[in-house]
């Protein structure tokens, strides 16, 4: 690290994930990211380390610079100065083809193996409580280059067999993934509120690699269902830059990702007007954004 | 053989009532176009309005307070195909959870997809063809509860790959940026995958935003998602998707979707929306006047201050 | 018949050919077109009877207008006031799902159940005499509608088996197309320079349904190899109309489809300056014939 | 496992004879993009100055005397893959018939397609997919001698269908309209099959009429065919589809095919068009100048009449 890095003094652990996650971006990749922090990690990778990434949305936009703030993968801002919009089938199919190098999904449930499940907990399709669907993480997990995955750290969430397996990771392991007929190298980290996981080249199994700042591996072992193996030379996550911290605040200004903002929207009376403040704020955070990397 | 499918170059103008009304019916497969973006949500809205019923739902994403949701919530789906039904920043979807949870108001068949091996049947059917493969679905859940995926060894690698079946809707209702008379339809921004849906499809609504002279069409030839031929109906609706976005004309109203997510964390909730939003008004237009027009105006400038057809800057 | 029709006195069998196919073609319907003469009865059909018929070429060019004369099927021009240019495998994918109401093509060999051979004549792959290939050819044959055939009539080219199958036809008859897999309702009509030729519904079989103004069944017989069928009211080929026969004049004044004109432009001194001389007048001409449609 | 396929944003402008030499070799299996409009002739012909042997081609529709039968006569070619090849309005193709008639100068193998059979190729390739179903080619002869084609029972229908395999060529080289530097390519009018086809490739060249600023892509994000992702190398060449058209740019050159047609009627004759227009030029800008610019400049004229990106009238 170069020596003049200067670290935030305060984050909040949404803050630390998003910047923790930013750091697994290389600069000239292609990434497919989807919804809400993912992107706002991909965005900060963007605008620090990896000026050169191009960032694709399910939606289909390639490589654009939004004009204001993104309030969702969809948002129509996301076609604005693009390189290009695709069909989604067009878009998930270059992805198939190798075209993406990274994908950054979250996710409601994984197991040691870096199996995902965004559909639904406690059976199929009786269930407990249902989420989304796959939505494109089945696709990316199978096909992507490498797959990043952000998610929150819970003793239920990391569990030994996923409720239903929506997005493959290394499946049962070993050479399962392949065997089964897919392309992309599968899971390469999995970033969450107390640490960094990744997984055994050979294996397939997930071990802890870092902890976030002030926690033991025995606290995060405790919230995780399975046997958690532990890296020898654990290491502790680095905190977020003071710039990555601005760009995260700048981005997001009224924490409709990373925070509380939603509520304030959900008022009758006053949500419209706020929100309209917002994007009106947001053009000229984005400008100076993008006029940061030359746009 | 074949059925005849080309629709003739007539003047296929008509209210959002009458193309539902002639073209929907009880029992009816249908898909709604969109992708977060150009949602059908006023096309939904008349579905609703209109009472049909035992409906057999197809999409690839989507999204909540909008959508497919509003018709489970009524309890006008028999079957659900999906790859993906959420609120995105707008949150957790009750509805949804709720008929798959606790069969509220009443069970719902669900069939899943990725959203990749969802465009691929949509595709598929778009060309007639009977399947296609995809390299997605491989070794997770998805095949091996939806038994109409089949994974086969490939012919020329010998590598296991799967195989989705078409998608035929029968009716797929699209909304977008510019449309001629006839239903040359063009797509600005997002397209999702409203170029196969439109071709699977044997009749197709078009809403959209302006109706344009053919001539302005034939301008830009390489802008035309959807030719007339798959068009049964063209249907005028300004702010048709509202509450998501139309890229070009109007930015989505974050707050709207926000203030619905809440009603519908109750079924009651849900049903007292329906009451006033859907069923209080008589048409589009009525729910346009009842969100307010000023509003509605807020949205497209805050969209055209950078991006409007042929001023983007 | 209407009353008023006026009936060409003079014209070429060319002009008679593309006249009569012209009559094949339906109002409001879609229709793929090839190269040359078919679109010249194409564009007949339209400018008469058919005004909102759509033409569609292979290029991906759909329903177009164009300003100048169209020398091929790729011509630029075809683009021009296009509701639609599609990718050509996005054209031939509505074609194969039945958006695609009639084709029209070319052979070089067509045998007694309509299939057709634009391959290779004496063998395959070694053969006497190479031609295109299939092209969009055996797409449209396998799936359009109904299929209009126009070729030349010689002993050679009407033969009991082609000597390599590129286009289908009814097969080898009955339900054989049928049981092949393949969708388009086959060969409708087959239009020579010596008459019109139409198909068994049951057998699949070809019979002589008319002959061109004087020429007798016998004399038609005697340029088909195989056993020819011959209708019991086998009638005589209507002669083009006046109107026809200018249309077709207009759109080729200088014979390069029907015509000659072809060596003309081969000269390397005058064929420049006399080609733009063409399109510079061929502006004028399309724009009275688009004209006359309300374009 | 994939390869990394992606290609970085960078600029990627360099001469068409660097481009050539750098990603073409002897033994190549090349695509040609195009479809009677946008030939990348200038590439084609530099292709051939560097006296690339043991090519390998693939084509949808080929058209004689600016394409593939160039390198064909030229004796470079061990392998032709493809739906059509012939001159249209310029008739008969003396090498092409020379070759597969005569095998002059030298047998070249020839596996066969449908035009959309061969975009079914590049389409299943483009996404990676090793084959796609197709509706054609049932009951002809083109499976029963192209092995490569298989007739399987649909698992969903039982029906016949016909499979097709993935092409994957090593070097797509395509002609486009408006690029930017690092390779985002919008190509207007007829498209071909030139947006699978480049997915398809592992290397692609685009030569193109304009290099605008990539802000001038993204004005018009819908019309990118090709992303930079899939690009090699970007080639300024004005004109690079002379003989043939170029959708909004310049018109067909009926005459130059017509002669050059004659020319090509004997080996003799074809060697010694070679000579003049391939060899005794140094490259394209040679061509153009032997051509004439006052020739070229009334094509354009001609196309722009009515027809120039943005001034469609």
């Amino acid at each position: 690290m170069a020596a003049n890095i200067v670290y935030a003094n305060d984050y909040t652990l949404m803050e630390l994930m998003a910047a923790t996650m930013a750091r697994e971006f290389r600069d000239m990749e292609t990434a497919f990211v989807g919804i809400g922090p993912p992107l706002i990690a991909a965005m900060v990778a963007k605008l620090t380390d990896a000026p050169n990434m191009t960032i694709a949305v399910e939606g289909g936009a390639i490589g654009s610079s939004p004009r204001r703030l993104l309030t969702c993968i969809a948002d129509s801002t996301i076609d604005e100065r693009a390189y290009a919009c695709l069909p989604m089938w067009r878009l998930f199919g270059d992805q198939q083809r190798g075209f993406f190098d990274v994908g950054l999904i979250g996710a409601a449930q994984i197991d040691k193996y870096g199996n995902l499940n965004t559909t639904a907990l406690g059976g199929y399709p009786n269930c407990k409580v249902r989420v989304a669907g796959s939505g494109g993480g089945n696709d990316i997990g199978s096909s992507v280059g490498r797959l990043l995955i952000m998610m929150r750290q819970e003793k239920r969430r990391f569990v030994d067999r996923v409720d239903y397996l929506t997005t493959p990771g290394f499946l049962s392991g070993g050479d399962s993934r392949q065997k089964a007929g897919l392309r992309g190298s599968g899971p390469s980290a999995v970033i969450t509120d107390m640490g960094v996981f990744r997984f055994d080249p050979k294996t397939g199994e997930m071990y802890l690699a870092q902890c976030h700042p002030g926690l033991e591996p025995e606290t995060i072992k405790y919230n995780v269902s399975f046997e958690l193996n532990i890296s020898p030379d654990v290491g502790v996550t680095e905190a977020p830059t003071q710039e990555q911290v601005e760009i995260m605040r700048s981005l997001d200004p009224f924490g409709l990702y990373l925070g509380t903002g939603r509520q304030v929207m959900a008022d009758p009376e006053k949500g419209f007007d706020f929100y309209m403040e917002i994007l009106d704020k947001s053009y000229e955070t984005m400008e100076t954004l993008f006029s940061k990397m030359g746009k | 053989m074949q059925k005849k499918l080309s629709k003739a170059p007539v003047n296929k103008v008509m209210s959002l009532k009458q193309a539902v009304s002639a073209l929907v019916s009880d029992g009816s497969y249908l898909g709604f176009g969109g992708i977060g973006d150009r949602t059908p949500t006023a096309a939904v809205h008349e579905v609703a309005r209109q009472g049909k019923k035992h409906l057999r739902l197809v999409s690839d994403t989507s999204v909540s307070f909008v959508h497919d949701s509003i018709l489970i919530g009524l309890g006008l789906v028999d079957k659900f195909e999906i790859a993906y039904n959420w609120g995105g920043i707008w949150g957790s979807d009750g509805v949804f959870r709720r008929a798959l949870e606790k069969g509220i108001p009443h069970p719902i068949e669900i069939e899943e997809y990725s959203n990749l091996s969802m465009g691929m049947r949509f595709l598929a059917a778009s060309m007639g063809l009977s399947f296609m493969p995809v390299k997605s679905l491989l070794g997770s859940d998805i095949p091996v509860y939806n038994k109409n995926i089949k994974i086969i060894e490939d012919p020329y690698t010998g590598e296991p790959v799967a195989l989705v079946p078409a998608a035929h809707p029968d009716v797929a209702i699209i909304h977008v940026q510019r449309c001629d008379q006839i239903g040359n339809a063009q797509i600005l921004g997002h397209i999702g995958d409203d170029d196969s849906l439109a071709r699977a499809a044997e009749h197709v609504i078009i809403t959209t935003e302006e109706i344009v002279p053919s001539e302005e069409i034939c301008r830009f030839p390489n802008l035309t998602t959807i030719p007339y031929y798959c068009v049964d109906a063209v249907v005028h609706v300004p702010f048709g998707s509202h509450g998501r976005g139309c890229s070009y004309y109007y930015a989505m109203d974050v707050p709207y979707g926000n203030q619905v997510g809440n009603a519908w964390a109750t079924q009651d909730g849900f049903d007292r929306w329906a009451e006033e939003w859907i069923y209080g008004v008589d048409d589009w237009d009525g729910y346009c006047r009842k969100i307010g027009w000023e509003r509605l105006m807020r949205l497209a400038r805050a969209e055209q201050r950078y991006q409007k057809f042929g001023e983007v800057r």
